[in-house]
């Protein structure tokens, strides 16, 4: 049943002194209150510490993939929604980045800079509410958490009041945006960015010099920079493990190049949670500085090309990827001149920062499993599609 | 057994089993609401009194809520697993309750009525401090009673984490109060909260303090509040020992775990904050309980405000914590208190004030030392950034 | 965008490999994949550490309509059949030079196919594989752990074949439009 | 050297002021407080929202302007049917990427807002237990028929019949849609008026364009049965 590849230690059963003994096997989820979703690890401890751990997935599958095979290009914009539920928006950024590619469209100036306004906001909700979920995983009562919440409402007001919902944005259209914003949008947006960094003070305040927090996460859940490349680790958790790797940057996908950012990544000593925790901290400041960029040099204009209603591109094999907040999304289409997708891929990275989780947690203890569970940030909307 | 002594001995427990639930329900609400204040919420503030249902403005902060949360436990379907031993997961809980109900009793409070009726003080002990911890300590039987009956992997880890951790604290936390026996000369509660009257709380003094801080630390602990609320962690195993009980036996539980804070919180306020010792005492003797009670809900307010904001410890940090860090302590808190008291009996005002400056120094350089060697590498990184 | 990775060395290198330029692709057999993978992969010329996305294609025996162009110049439509195939997609790039992607395809018949695990090779592949097989049902030689991901390991059959047909459907969702709801309205399904 | 337990109390001092703050600052305190609402104004049914005319819930952020649940069909004028817009071509339902549209067109035609004979809707079913409220079918909708409503107050104790919205439950008036989504509306009847007023010109056009036509070739024909050589004069 484990990975070879893993390196498990040699644990057996202890038989001293004639007394019998053996592992406790826990079936961690899938209704386990932190492992965010219907996640399962079967977990075998030694007292408290882990001596194996299998993730089990597949409880919210719908085989996303065969759906959008079986309908219309535009029809699966909705679902990419419900990918990864808590950044709608850059899913249905990296999804009309592969279609437009396959069709190539030109995206008017105004819809790419809302695309990168909306999604620097969502990079700020994910990373706001990871750290609080993050947090509340530690143990504490909610308090991060709901300062995440308190600050993300804000922000799902902004969506709401462009798109007309607050996570199921749906927003975005192959050749640029569904809609224009409303009027006055863009200066309730420079608000809520402008308040933003008072709230970061605050939360850093709170919870950087903690001394619990400290402890807790500073040589936990260890990724060598050399396994975090190899495993196809992408986003916060591959920058922590010290790769400067922005698909932002390598890309520059969109008008990125057209904005001033630093990209926060570690020096790849360890590792561990504290630096997933600190890079997705520091990457929201420079989330900030992308949208006060953007918000000021947001021009006039149309925001959709002349995207053809019916879409029916040539037979073509396109693969469109976007640094969605957690790691590297692609939407890998085939198209074979139907009207409906030959063959349509997403690469989640929820799944596929997973690889690691049984190599980090060996050897922890169990409540140690459960946060770098949480500081892999994942949702299971996205690692079962 | 004469009537007197049913009469005594109902005047010297009634007011404890009144009292002290009614505290209880409150504290409840006070929890909830405070804790939903820390996080910016509103709390419960619909169920009013009696128990109305929109509230509106009867609702007196949701003042109701206790009660109908009591209502609804009583009301809940009682659910055992069906492998459970069912013997031992119903007397669990009541274990739970009981001697966090007995150790009130040698608490110093002192009820206006009892005192014109009782011939004798019925519950000063001359051995109170030892009882306490004594009877205290049953509490972690009947939470590995909780774990083990259960059957349940999740609750057998929260019973060993509880006893695991239980053992360890009791043991700062006794040799934090061996300081204010020393001081005291005397194991019984009145006499050390007497002793403390004139403002001489043992709080105020270098050693005191320290006790004080190592006291309330190891009584976190020793009553699974948060930081150390392990054996009921909620994100780790579910809902610890706990974790299969519903209904009235888990109220009993929360009741027992309440009840355990106000005794342990109140034996704090009688070691180091002068007991019912406060403005007023001497012209009102009946005040001196509700100074007592306000002390202990201060402590309170403390716990719920620590609830609010730490993170939990992790199961060796919490070992490594009470065995690495807080004996150490303790021990040296009991010599440095033997030494400077001794030196401070014959010493001028300004002498003292050194001792006593010195004492805080030597405490503190050591606790520092010793959490720099636990934690070496332990700090707030740098991060480097690409253009 | 991306910088492309020149893909004439490989096939100067290894002579069983073509390029389809239609998909862009690196079309490799599948005994020589692991070979050629992990050269690339530490080749200074490619240094392709890191493999994005691992998928599976179905393609069924379908017919194609081409215009081929005669020698005398005039355009006529030649229907031919494509045989099945079954392809195994890699998304390769190169963290260290920051470039890519090169399309590395593994290409096998369609009836029991078999590839070679990349796993060995890359982590990343380690679920994606899984899933491959799992969805596809692509067998992995040499993957250490391959079993059924997504679906349960009791499921038969791999459904993002394209000639996949889902069985009667016991946990179908009763809709108001179904059959389910007239058997519903009969008392014939408890829901 | 930092303070012994000073990250502590940093983190201590922060969630002490979010407690003071949230008795004093209102932008702090997310929660939405309805019991300022009396019992009798607590929403009863679906579709009690919004209230009046103009009302957007200001004590809730979940409805603004922009906010949509599900789909509703609409009409111009007072009587649902006689100007209902939808004429059942059936594309929302192809496209609807769960598929709860259910449509059954009309047998007969019947003369809608146009004023031309159209098929209708003879069912028109929505269901929202299926519904996610994606909004494909009001953007594939050539004839602005079917737009968003942000009713969201659905609950119903019939988990089938209660959620399965038909075509009464689904027409509102255009003025409902004005009242909902003021912006919106305006610009949509917007475009519908420029529409229809360039379609207007291009008829217009081409009627003009075929009485001029008619007339030259009325005039062609008289030439040419007057036989004049000047018709090429004419032309020019």
């Amino acid at each position: 049943m484990s990975s070879a590849t893993a390196i498990a230690p040699n644990y057996e059963l202890i038989q001293q002194d004639g007394l019998e003994t053996s592992l406790l096997e826990v079936s961690m989820g899938p209704h386990h209150p932190s492992t965010h979703g219907v996640f399962r690890m079967d977990v075998k401890l030694d007292g408290e510490t882990v001596v194996d751990l299998q993730p089990v997935f597949g409880y919210l599958h719908r085989n996303h993939e065969k759906l959008a095979e079986n309908m219309s290009y535009l029809a699966s914009m909705p679902f990419t929604d419900r990918l990864d539920y808590f950044n709608s928006m850059t899913n249905n950024w990296a999804y009309a980045l592969a279609a437009e590619k396959l069709v190539e469209i030109e995206v008017p100036e105004r819809a790419e800079y809302l695309r990168v306004i909306m999604a620097e906001l969502t990079r700020l909700v994910n990373h706001v509410s990871l750290v609080g979920f993050f947090i509340n995983d530690l143990g504490a009562l909610g308090t991060p958490l709901l300062y995440a919440f308190r600050e993300r409402e804000k922000i799902l007001d902004l969506f709401e009041q462009a798109s007309g919902a607050r996570m199921m944005c749906n927003y975005f259209r192959f050749g640029g945006l569904r809609n224009d914003v409303p009027e006055g949008w863009l200066d309730r947006a420079r608000d809520v960015v402008d308040r933003f960094p008072d709230f970061l003070d605050e939360y850093e305040k709170l919870l950087c010099e903690n001394e619990i927090i400290l402890s807790r996460t500073q040589g936990v859940g260890n990724l060598s920079r050399e396994l975090a490349i190899s495993a196809g680790i992408t986003g916060p958790m591959l920058r922590a493990s010290g790769v400067n790797y922005d698909i932002r940057k390598v890309d520059k996908y969109s008008i990125y190049d057209r904005f001033l950012f630093r990209v926060p990544y570690s020096d790849g000593n360890v590792g561990d949670c504290y630096d997933r925790f600190m890079v997705r901290m520091l990457e929201m400041r420079e989330s900030i500085g992308i949208l006060k960029q953007a918000l000021g040099g947001i021009g006039d204009g149309p925001v959709l090309g002349n995207a053809p209603k019916v879409f029916k591109p040539k037979p073509a094999e396109v693969y469109g990827r976007v640094e969605a907040p957690k790691g590297e999304l692609g939407f890998y289409l085939i198209a074979d001149g139907t009207p409906k997708p030959y063959r349509y891929r997403v690469r989640p990275p929820s799944l596929i920062n997973l690889t690691v989780l049984r190599d980090m947690c060996l050897g922890q203890k169990v409540a140690d499993a459960v946060i770098i569970l949480g500081s892999i940030d994942i949702v299971l909307g996205e690692v079962d599609r | 057994m004469s009537l007197d002594l049913i009469r005594d001995i109902l005047i010297a427990t009634v007011p404890l089993l009144v009292i002290f639930p009614t505290l209880f329900a409150f504290t409840t609400w006070l929890e909830r609401k405070a804790l939903a204040r820390i996080q910016n919420r509103v709390g419960p503030n619909k169920v009013g009194v009696p128990l109305t249902r929109y509230g509106g403005r009867f609702s007196l902060f949701g003042l109701g809520q206790p009660l109908a949360d009591g209502i609804k436990m009583l009301f809940k379907e009682n659910i055992v697993p069906r492998d459970a031993d069912r013997l031992f997961h119903l007397l669990a809980p009541i274990l739970a309750l009981i001697p966090a109900m007995l150790v009130l009793c040698f608490l110093p409070l002192e009820f206006p009525w009892t005192e014109s009726l009782l011939p004798v003080q019925a519950f000063l002990l001359d051995g109170a401090v030892i009882f306490f911890f004594a009877i205290t300590g049953l509490n972690t039987l009947a939470i590995f009673m909780a774990g083990w009956a259960s059957r349940n992997k999740y609750s057998l880890l929260g019973g060993m984490r509880a006893i695991a951790q239980m053992i360890s604290y009791e043991i700062p936390l006794v040799l934090s109060a061996v300081v204010v026996v020393m001081m005291v000369g005397s194991l019984n509660a009145a006499e050390i909260a007497n002793a403390q009257a004139d403002w001489n709380w043992f709080v105020f003094t270098p050693w005191g303090l320290a006790a004080f801080v190592i006291f309330f630390i190891a009584s976190l602990a020793e009553i699974n509040r948060s930081p150390f609320d392990l054996p009921e962690a909620e994100s780790e195993i579910i809902a610890g020992y706990f974790t299969e009980y519903s209904g009235f036996k888990f109220a009993l539980f929360f009741l027992g775990e309440y009840i355990a804070m106000f005794a342990i919180s109140g034996l704090a306020v009688t070691l180091f904050l002068g007991g019912g010792a406060g403005p007023g005492v001497a012209a009102l003797p009946w005040l001196s309980t509700v100074w007592f009670i306000a002390k202990i809900f201060a402590l309170i307010a403390v716990m719920i405000w620590l609830r609010g904001t730490l993170p939990r410890l992790r199961v060796d940090q919490l070992m490594g914590f009470a065995w690495k860090f807080l004996l150490p302590l303790s021990i040296l808190n009991i010599i440095v208190a033997g030494f400077a008291w001794h030196a401070q009996q014959q010493a001028s005002g300004i002498l003292k004030a050194i001792i006593w400056v010195a004492c805080l120094l030597i405490l503190y350089a050591t606790a520092k030392g010793l959490d720099q060697l636990n934690r070496p590498n332990v700090r707030p990184r740098e991060y480097k950034y690409a253009e | 965008m991306s910088h492309t990775v020149g893909h004439e060395p490989i096939l100067g290198k290894f002579p069983g490999t073509n390029w389809d330029e239609k998909a862009g692709a690196l079309v490799v057999p599948a005994l020589q994949a692991k070979e050629i993978a992990t050269w690339l992969r530490d080749n200074d010329a490619f240094l392709l550490d890191y493999c994005s996305n691992v998928t599976g294609v179905d393609y069924l025996e379908c017919e194609v309509k081409e215009k081929v162009t005669k020698e005398d110049g005039t355009v006529e439509t030649v229907t031919r059949t494509e045989p099945s195939r079954m392809d195994v997609v890699y998304h390769l790039y190169s963290m260290q030079k920051q470039t890519g992607p090169l399309v590395f395809k593994q290409r096998t018949k369609r009836e029991q196919p078999e590839v070679e695990s990349l796993t060995p090779v890359w982590r990343s592949c380690e679920l994606q594989e899984r899933e491959v097989f799992d969805l596809f049902g692509v067998n992995f030689k040499g993957h250490p752990d391959q079993r059924r991901i997504l679906m349960w390991d009791e499921f038969e059959g791999h459904p993002m074949r394209k000639d996949y047909t889902e069985p009667f459907d016991y946990e179908w969702e009763p809709t108001p439009h179904d059959e389910i709801l007239q058997k519903h309205q009969r008392g014939k399904v408890i829901v | 050297m930092s303070l012994l337990g000073g990250g502590i109390f940093k983190g201590m001092a922060v969630t002490l002021r979010n407690f003071v703050g949230s008795y004093f600052y209102k932008d702090r305190l997310t929660t939405n407080d309805y019991s300022w609402r009396p019992s009798d104004k607590l929403p009863q049914r679906a579709g009690e929202y919004p209230k009046e005319e103009g009302e957007q819930l200001r004590d809730t952020t979940t409805v603004t302007n922009y906010s949509r649940n599900f789909p509703m069909l609409l009409h111009d004028g007072s009587e649902p049917m006689d100007t209902i817009r939808c004429v059942a071509c059936q594309i929302c339902e192809r496209e609807c990427p769960p598929q709860c549209i259910y449509i059954e067109k009309s047998t007969e035609k019947k003369e809608n807002a146009g004023g031309k004979p159209q098929f209708f809707p003879a069912t028109f079913d929505i269901d929202v237990s299926v519904c996610m409220s994606c909004q494909i079918c009001v953007e594939v909708c050539p004839f602005d028929a079917i737009v968003m409503n942000s009713q969201f107050e659905l609950s119903t104790p019939d988990r089938f019949g209660g959620l399965l919205l038909r075509r009464d439950d689904l027409l509102k008036s255009n003025g409902y849609y004005h009242k909902i989504h003021p912006e919106e509306a305006t610009a949509r009847d917007k475009r519908i008026a420029e529409e229809k007023a360039a379609k207007e010109a291009k008829k217009k056009a081409a009627a003009e364009a075929a009485k001029k036509m008619a007339e030259e070739k009325a005039k062609a024909e008289a030439e040419a049965n007057e036989g004049t050589p000047d018709m090429e004069e004419n032309t020019e």
